[in-house]
C-alpha cells in the first residue's frame, strides 16, 4: 500500500448536494493542474433543482490529453452518507481512496476511507470558507500533487488588489496544508501523478458552451436571440454578457417559436444570426425551421441536447435528438448537421455553422450535448486571426431579382440580395418562382426542391478522420461521444483487433469520402447515448452497413465498459 | 395579378378589403420614401399567412423587399429585422386570425420592448384564406363555417388590448378611403417605436361588413365607424381608453407617446459599458 | 369515329376558374353515376385563393371500384381559354372530346373539340342557373349515360317541398336535354358506358374527411379541438356541425399548439380525443406530441398532408410529411402511424386510431393526404353495429397507483385510472417513477423508455395485405397512393411481370407478417409522392431492401405513368 | 420531499415563497372537497415546468390527480380537462415564466371562454428553475444572469392584463400568510368560470423580495404589499381597474363576476338544437 504508483491519469471526484461548491472544486483542481502543464477534463452531474439534491463534480487530470471522463475515480472526496453509499461502487479497486466528510458521514464496511472533519480546520486555518482548500490539500497530497503549484493558484486567484488579500492567501494556504497533513497522516495514498508534459502553445480553459459561443463570436456572429433552457442557457447568458458590440444585438425573447423567428428575421435582413436551445425549444422551432429552409434564410440553431423525450431529464447526457434535428419539419426537409466531439471543436464549429448557413442560404443546426457543454477542459488558445468569417454571396443587380434560379452548372447559387441594396424579392415559405412570388405549378416545385437540396453539396470543408481503411469493421462515433470512444477503441486497438476509426463533425451531408469509406465497410458500429440507435438507422437509409451500441442511461459511456459492449457487437454481428 | 408573375398568382375577391389596404399601404410607401430619400429597397415587408398576407407579393411599381413566413410569426420576424437592422422601414401587413390568434402572443412582448416596427392589420373578423371560420374579431353569436350554430365565446376588442400593451402608436382606420389610410400608416412609420394601424378591411366573401362599417343613408341606419373627435388628444392614455371602450370602429389616431426604442435602448448600454472585443474575451479564458 | 366503343370506365373533367361551379359539376355527376349503379371518384386541384385563378375537377365513373383519377381525361368541360391550353394535352388521344365554352375560349388547331353557348341555352330553358345542367347534358351524351338517371337525380335534389321546385325542375330538364341535342349534332361521341354493375350492399358517397370524421364518431370521439388549416378544416367544419351531443365538446381554438395540448388534456381525463390538422400545425404541435409519448396520454393527431415543406403547397397533393410524423419530436419517440389508402379506410381508421390511443394509451397519428381527403367515393354504407368503441384499461384500485409499470409478461400495460376514480398518479413529462413522480435515475429511465417503445406491440391488427408472396419484387405503396399503385400492379401483373403486393395501414409497428414477409424480398419498390423517399428510408433503417418511385409535383401519380416508372425501377436496380 | 418517492425528487430552497402556496393549496383543496363532497381525486393539477410547477409532486395526504407537462402549457391543458369533464376541480400551478412569457398567449383566449379553471400563479419576478433569468415580471434595470447590464424592456403589470382579458375571478396575494391566501384559492374554486390567483411568491435564491413586499418595520420602510380596502366593490370594473393601476401589491379579491362559462353556453346550444346521432348523420350520404 505504501508503494507509490506512478499514474498519467487520476480521476478526482466530489460528490456531496447541489450547493456545496462541488463544481467550484472540481474547477480548482483543473485550472490549478493545467496551469501546471496538465491536461484536464471536469464532469459534472446535477438534479434539475436549484439548491441541494444529490450532485457531484469531477476532474480527470492527465499528462495527455483527457478523452472522457473515465472509467472509476481514484480520490472520491464524499460530503454526506447519500454520497457515499451511491458513489463508492466507483471507486477504484485497486488503489482509489475515498475522503469523507466525517460530520456527516459513516462509511459502511472496511475499505479505503479516511476522514476529514474540513469545516473545523478551516476554522483553525483562521478562513471559516476555507473547507474547500482543506480538502483540495488532501487530494494534492493523495495523488502527490506539488502544494506550491496550488499555492500560485491561490496567490493569483486572491490576489484582487484589495485590504484582506494577504490574509486570504495566508489561511487557504494553512487550510492547504492542513488537508495535506491529514491525507499524509491517513497513510493511503492512490499513486504518484507523472510529471507533465506541457504543449508548446498557449493553452485556455473554458467549457464546451462557451467555447461555441466563442467560435460563433469570432467568426463574426451578429445577433443572438434566445430563451432559457437547460443545459443551453449558459450560452445565452454568455452572449448577454459578451455580444454587447456596436451593431450587435442581443436579446432574451418570449419563447423559442419568437427566438427561430427572430433569427429568421435577422438572416434575411444580411446578419449572422443563431439561437441555442435544448430538446423541448427545438421542437417548438419546427415550423419556423422548415420556413428557413423552404425560404432559404441563413441562421444557426444550436441543440444542446439532454434526456429526452418531453421535459425529460434536463440535466442529464443523450443523444436523443439526431431525428428530430435531421428532419425537424414537415415537407422534404434534410438539415446540415453539424455535430462538436470536443470542446475544441466547439469552438470550430460555432464559427463554422454561421460561414455555413451563409454560403448555403440555409438554416444550419449544431448538436452539442450536456455533457459536452457544460464540462470544462484546457484546450489549445485559438489564433483569431485565422477564424474566418465567411459572407453569403449578396452582389445586387437589377430589381425583380432571380434569388431563386436553380443553381449553376458548378452548383453556385443565385446571390442573395440584402435589404436596403438593389435588387428586392420576397422569401417565401410558400413554394415559390424565382423571384419568390408563390406559385404551386409542378415545374416549380420541382425546381426548388432539387434547389434545396442540391445546395447542400456546396457544405464540404468539414474536417472528418479516417483510420486504418484495411479493415472491414470500423468504429464511427457522433458528437459528445467521441472522445469516449477514442478511448475505447484505442483499448481495443491495443487488444490487436483490426478495427478502424471514422469521424465526422458534419452529419449531413456526410462528406463524400466519408461517406465513399463506410459504403465499403462491412459493419460500422456506432457508440450513441439513446435507445433507436439514431445515428445507425440514418445512415442505414443511406445504404451504410451500421448498427449501434446505445445506452439510454442519462449518463455518457464509460470506456471500458463501451470498449466491451463493442467487443461484445463485433462477436455477435460478425456470427450472422 | 402582379406584372412580375403573370403565369400563376394569388387574386382577392372583387370587393375584397385588402385593396383599399394595399392602395394606401402604396402611397405611404411612396411618400416614406421620397420624404426620407432612402432606397425603395429598405422598404422591407414581412407578411403573415391569409388572404391579407398575399399583399407582399402585389405592391405595384419598384419593388421593397419582402418576407412571406408562416402563419402568425410576423412580429417575431419582423423584431428579427428591426433591431438586427434599425436603419430599415420594417412593415407588417397580417390578418386578424394571423396576428390576433395565432400570433396574438407576440403582441405584448414586442410592446414591452418598442421596437421601430410599424404593422398593419387587416381585420375582416373572419378567417378568410382557409374559408370562413371564426376569427377572435368575428362577432359572438356568428355563424361561420366553423360556428355553424353561432360564435359563443366573447369578442376581443384589439385596440383595448394595444392600448393595455403599451403600444405606443395607435391608429384605427376601414379600407374604403385608402387615402385618409395612408396618411395613418405614414404617420405610423415615421414613429419611432412600435406602431399599429389597425384597419377593418371587409372580407366581401365570407363577411362582408361594407353595409355596418358606412350604415345606410336611405334607411337612415347610421355606421359602426366614427371619425375621432378633432378633440381627442392622442397622448392622453385615459382619453384614449375611453375612445376604444365605445361601441363602433374609431376611424384616427388613438393614442402616441415617443418612449425609446429597444435598439435605442441598447445603443445606451453599449455606450456605457465597455465594449467587448473577441481578444479580450479570449484572453479571459487563459490558464 | 361514329362506331361506339363501349367502355367499363370514363374521366370526366371540368375546367376552368375558382367558384366557376366546377366541384359542384363532378358531384353531381358522381352523384347521379353513383345512383345508377356506378363507382365514381372525383378529384379536384385548385389554387390557394379563394375565388378564381386556374381550378378543375373530375369524376372517375366505372363499373368497377374506381383505384386513381386515371391517365387521361375522355370527357374535357373547359370553361376559359387558359383551361383549354393547360388541360388539352390530358385529353384522351384515341376517343377524347373536348367541350368548351364558346364564350370564353377558341381552341388552337384540330381535334374533337365542340362549342357550347350554355348559358344562352339556360337562358332559353328558363333558368339562368341551368347552365351546369346544359354541360352535362353533353357530357352525358357523349358516354351515352341515360338521360333519365339524371333526371330522377335532379327530381330528387330540387323537390324540397317550395313552392318553385316544379318549375326549376322542368328548366333543368330542358336545359339537360338541349346539351345532349348539342352533343348529338357535334357528330363526336367518346363511347358507350357499359352498363352499371350495382353492388349488393348498400352505398354512400362521401369524401375522404368526411368518413374520417364518422369513423371516429362512430367509435365514440367525445372531444374535438382543431385550428383551421387546408385540407384539414372540413374535418373541424364537420365536428362543428355533427359533434354537438351530451357530453360531447368540440370547439375551434387560438392555435394548434392550443389543440395538442387540449387534446392531451381532454385524453387524460378519460375521453377519447382527436384534432386535426396538415404540415405547419403538426410542425407546431412537435413539442405537445412529445409530452402525449411522454406522459402516455391516449389521443389522436390527423396530419392531412399538403404540399410542404413550411406554407409550402396548401391546396396540393404530397405524401412527405412522414419523417415529421414518424419521429415527431426530441428524445427517442416513435409513433403510431395509421395512412388509410381509400375513403373506405379513412372510415375505418377514423375508429381504429382512437381505440389504439386507449389500448397502448398514448398518441397515434393518422396521415390523410389532400388528394384523398377531398376526394368523394361511393363506398360500402359502414354498418354502425360492428364499430367497436374500445376504451382503455382504467381498473382503479388504491392511491398513491403505479401507473406507469413497467411492462407485464404477456406485454399487458398497467391500468391508467381516471380522474374522479381511485388511484391518482401524475402524468409526467420529465422522466419519472412507476406512481409518475420525477426521478432522472439510470434504472428508471431505462425502464420507461423500453416500457414506452414495448407497448407499441399492443397494436396488432390493422389491415394489411398480401399478394404473390412467390415473387422476389414487391410493390408496396402507402396511404393514399394505394390505389393509384394498385392500378399499375394490376396492368404490370398483366404483362406478365412476377411482382407482389405489400399493403399495410398501419406503418408503424409494422405487423409481424408484413415485416418478415418483407425481409425475404430482393427489392420492396415503394412509389411515394415526396423528394427523400421517406417510406423507404425508413424500411431500410429496418433491414428491408426497399427503394423508392418517387414523385414531388403536387399531382398525385398517373397509374401508366407509374407503371412504367416501377417497370424502370425493376430494371435499373435488376441490373445493379 | 413528498413521502411517496423517497429516492429522488424536487426540493425548494429554503424559505421559497412556494412553500407557502402549497400550504394554502393544500389548505383550499381539503376545504373544497369536503364541502362539495367530492372525492379528493377530483381534483386535478396541472402544472406548468418551473420550480413552482413541482408543487404537483409534493401536496401532502391523499393525492389529487395530477398532469406534469410542458412549458407554458398548462392552460390548454386544463382547458382540454375542464371542457371535457366539467365535473372535475381543475387547478393550475405556475410560475411568471411558464404563465406570462411562453405561455401567455393562452390567458386572453380562456378568458373569452371563461372554462371552469382555476390558476393559481406563483410570481417571483424570475425564472428559478433555469437559475434567475429576467421574467415578464422583472423590473426594468434589474440585473439577472440574462440581463447583466439591466433589464431594458417595461415590466408587465399581469393584474391589469387579467382585467383587460376579462378573466372573471382575479385576485392577488402573497405566500407569507397561507392561510389568508388558501381564503382566495378556495373563492376561486368556487367561483364558476375562470379565475386567476396571483400570487407574489418570492425565489430566495435569485430574487428575494420578501423585504421589499412587506417593508422594514425598524427602518420604517413601508412594503409594498398592501392589503384592499374593505370597501372596495370587486363586482365594479372600473373601480379594480383603477385598484391595479395603483403601486404595489393589493392582498385579496380584486374583480369578480359571473358570465357563463363555456360548457354551460354550450349545453345551451346542445340543448337548442336537435341533438345528432350518429345513424343519422351517417344516413344523410346515402346515395
Ligand atoms: C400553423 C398554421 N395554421 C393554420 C394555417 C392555415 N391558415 C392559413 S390562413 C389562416 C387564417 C387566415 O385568417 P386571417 O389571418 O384573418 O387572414 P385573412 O385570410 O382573413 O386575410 C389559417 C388558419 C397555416 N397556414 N399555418
Ligand atoms: C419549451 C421550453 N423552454 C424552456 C424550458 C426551460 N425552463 C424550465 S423552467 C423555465 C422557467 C421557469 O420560470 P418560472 O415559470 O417563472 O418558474 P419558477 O422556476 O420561477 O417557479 C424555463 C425557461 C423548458 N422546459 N421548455
Ligand atoms: S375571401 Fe375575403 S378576405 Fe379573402 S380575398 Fe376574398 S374577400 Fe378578401
Ligand atoms: S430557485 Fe427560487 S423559486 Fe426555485 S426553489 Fe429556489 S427559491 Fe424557490
Ligand atoms: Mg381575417
Ligand atoms: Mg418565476
Amino acid at each position: 500500500m505504501n508503494q507509490k504508483i506512478i499514474s498519467n491519469d487520476f480521476v478526482i471526484r466530489f460528490a456531496g448536494e447541489g450547493g456545496q461548491g462541488l463544481v467550484t472544486s472540481a474547477d480548482a483542481a483543473a485550472k490549478a493542474a493545467s496551469r501546471s502543464g496538465y491536461y484536464c477534463q471536469t464532469f459534472s452531474t446535477f438534479p434539475s433543482q436549484i439548491m441541494g439534491g444529490p450532485a457531484s463534480s469531477q476532474v480527470r487530470i492527465s499528462t495527455t490529453q483527457v478523452l472522457s471522463s473515465g472509467d472509476f475515480v481514484d480520490v472520491l472526496v464524499v460530503l454526506n452518507q447519500y454520497a457515499f453509499d451511491n458513489h463508492i461502487q466507483d471507486l477504484n479497486q485497486e488503489n482509489g481512496v475515498c475522503i469523507y466528510n466525517a460530520q456527516d458521514c459513516v462509511p459502511s464496511g472496511e475499505g479505503n476511507y479516511f476522514g476529514i472533519d474540513a469545516d473545523k480546520l478551516a476554522k483553525e486555518s483562521g478562513n471559516t470558507r476555507a473547507a474547500n482548500m482543506v480538502i483540495l490539500g488532501a487530494v494534492a497530497k493523495l495523488i502527490d500533487f506539488k502544494l506550491e503549484s496550488i499555492e500560485s493558484f491561490i496567490k493569483d486567484r486572491f490576489s484582487r488588489g484589495r485590504p484582506g488579500d494577504e490574509e486570504i492567501i495566508k489561511s487557504n494556504i494553512i487550510a492547504l496544508s492542513s488537508g495535506a497533513k491529514v491525507a499524509e497522516k491517513s497513510g493511503f495514498n492512490v499513486g504518484s501523478l507523472a510529471p507533465s508534459k506541457p504543449p508548446k502553445h498557449d493553452q485556455i480553459i473554458i467549457s464546451g458552451n462557451a467555447a461555441l459561443s466563442l467560435g460563433a463570436t469570432s467568426a463574426g456572429l451578429d445577433s443572438y436571440y434566445g430563451y432559457p433552457i437547460s443545459p443551453a442557457t449558459t450560452i445565452l447568458v454568455w452572449m448577454e454578457q459578451n455580444l454587447v458590440q456596436k451593431d450587435k444585438f442581443v436579446f432574451q425573447v418570449s419563447s423559442e417559436i419568437e427566438a427561430i423567428n427572430n433569427v429568421i428575421g435577422a438572416g434575411f435582413s444580411g446578419k449572422k444570426a443563431m439561437t441555442a436551445t435544448a430538446g423541448p425549444g427545438l421542437s417548438l422551432m419546427s415550423e419556423g425551421i422548415g420556413l428557413a429552409w423552404m425560404a432559404e434564410i441563413p441562421c444557426v440553431i444550436v441543440d444542446v441536447q439532454r434526456g429526452g423525450p418531453a421535459t425529460g431529464l434536463p440535466t442529464k447526457s443523450e443523444q436523443s435528438d439526431l431525428f428530430a434535428c435531421m428532419f425537424p419539419a414537415h415537407g422534404d426537409v434534410r438539415l446540415p448537421i453539424l455535430a462538436p466531439g470536443t470542446v475544441e471543436e466547439c469552438f470550430i464549429i460555432g464559427g463554422l455553422a454561421l460561414n455555413w448557413a451563409e454560403r448555403y442560404q440555409g438554416p444550419v443546426i449544431i448538436m452539442s450535448e450536456f455533457s459536452l457543454a457544460d464540462r470544462s477542459e484546457n484546450i489549445k488558445k485559438p489564433i483569431l486571426s485565422n477564424v474566418i468569417d465567411e459572407r453569403r454571396n449578396s452582389k445586387s443587380s437589377d430589381n425583380g431579382f432571380k434569388r431563386y434560379q436553380s443553381l449553376g452548372k458548378n452548383g453556385e447559387l443565385s446571390a442573395m440580395p440584402i435589404p436596403g441594396n438593389q435588387a428586392a424579392y420576397v422569401a417565401n415559405g410558400s413554394e415559390h418562382d424565382e423571384i419568390g412570388d408563390t406559385t404551386h405549378l409542378p415545374k416549380h416545385h420541382i425546381r426548388l426542391t432539387e434547389r434545396r437540396f442540391g445546395k447542400l453539396s456546396l457544405l464540404n470543408d468539414a474536417h472528418f478522420e479516417i483510420e486504418n481503411t484495411s479493415s472491414e469493421i470500423v468504429i464511427m462515433p457522433w458528437g459528445s461521444s467521441k472522445g469516449v470512444a477514442r478511448e475505447a477503441y484505442e483499448k481495443l486497438i491495443s487488444d490487436n483487433l483490426n478495427i478502424g476509426w471514422i469521424y465526422s463533425i458534419c452529419l449531413n451531408p456526410l462528406p463524400k469520402e466519408v461517406l465513399n469509406e463506410l459504403r465499403l465497410k462491412k459493419i460500422v458500429i456506432v457508440p450513441e447515448l439513446n435507445y433507436q440507435g439514431q445515428w445507425s438507422s440514418i445512415m442505414r437509409m443511406d445504404g451504410i452497413n451500421a448498427v449501434s451500441v446505445t445506452q439510454y442511461t442519462g449518463l455518457p459511456f464509460k470506456p471500458s465498459e463501451l470498449a466491451e459492449k463493442i467487443r461484445e457487437k463485433i462477436k455477435q454481428t460478425m456470427e450472422v | 395579378m402582379s406584372e412580375r408573375n403573370q403565369e400563376y398568382d394569388f387574386k382577392w375577391c372583387p370587393g375584397c378589403g385588402d385593396f383599399g389596404v394595399k392602395r394606401a399601404l402604396e402611397m405611404a410607401i411612396n411618400t416614406f420614401t421620397e420624404e426620407f430619400e432612402i432606397p425603395r429597397t429598405s422598404n422591407v415587408i414581412v407578411a403573415g399567412i391569409g388572404c391579407s398576407g398575399n399583399m407582399v407579393h402585389l405592391i405595384d411599381g419598384e419593388q421593397p423587399f419582402g418576407i412571406h413566413g408562416i402563419h402568425g410569426r410576423s412580429l417575431p420576424i419582423a423584431f428579427g429585422i428591426s433591431s438586427s437592422r434599425p436603419d430599415l422601414n420594417t412593415i407588417v401587413v397580417a390578418g386578424d386570425g394571423d396576428f390576433l390568434s395565432i400570433g396574438g402572443e407576440h403582441i405584448a412582448p414586442s410592446a414591452y420592448r418598442n421596437p421601430n416596427i410599424t404593422c398593419i392589420v387587416m381585420d375582416n373578423g373572419v378567417y378568410g384564406l382557409t374559408k370562413g371560420q371564426s376569427s377572435p374579431t368575428s362577432e359572438t353569436g356568428q355563424i361561420t363555417t366553423s360556428t355553424p350554430f353561432g360564435k359563443l365565446e366573447r369578442k376581443m376588442n384589439p385596440l383595448e388590448l394595444y392600448l393595455t400593451y403599451g403600444v405606443s402608436f395607435i391608429a384605427s382606420h376601414y379600407s374604403s378611403k385608402p387615402k385618409l389610410l395612408s396618411d395613418f400608416i405614414l404617420e405610423a412609420m415615421k414613429h419611432k417605436g412600435m406602431s399599429i394601424v389597425h384597419v377593418q378591411s371587409p372580407c366581401t366573401t365570407y363577411n362582408d361588413t361594407y353595409d355596418i362599417l358606412k350604415g345606410d343613408r336611405k334607411k337612415g341606419i347610421p355606421g359602426t365607424a366614427f371619425i375621432i373627435d378633432e378633440n381627442h388628444d392622442p397622448t392622453d392614455y385615459d382619453k384614449a381608453k375611453a375612445l376604444v371602450a365605445q361601441e363602433g370602429v374609431p376611424l384616427g389616431l388613438i393614442y402616441r407617446k415617443e418612449p425609446a426604442t429597444i435598439n435605442e435602448l441598447q445603443n445606451k448600454l453599449i455606450m456605457d459599458n465597455p465594449s467587448k472585443n473577441v481578444e479580450d474575451i479570449l484572453s479571459s479564458y487563459s490558464i
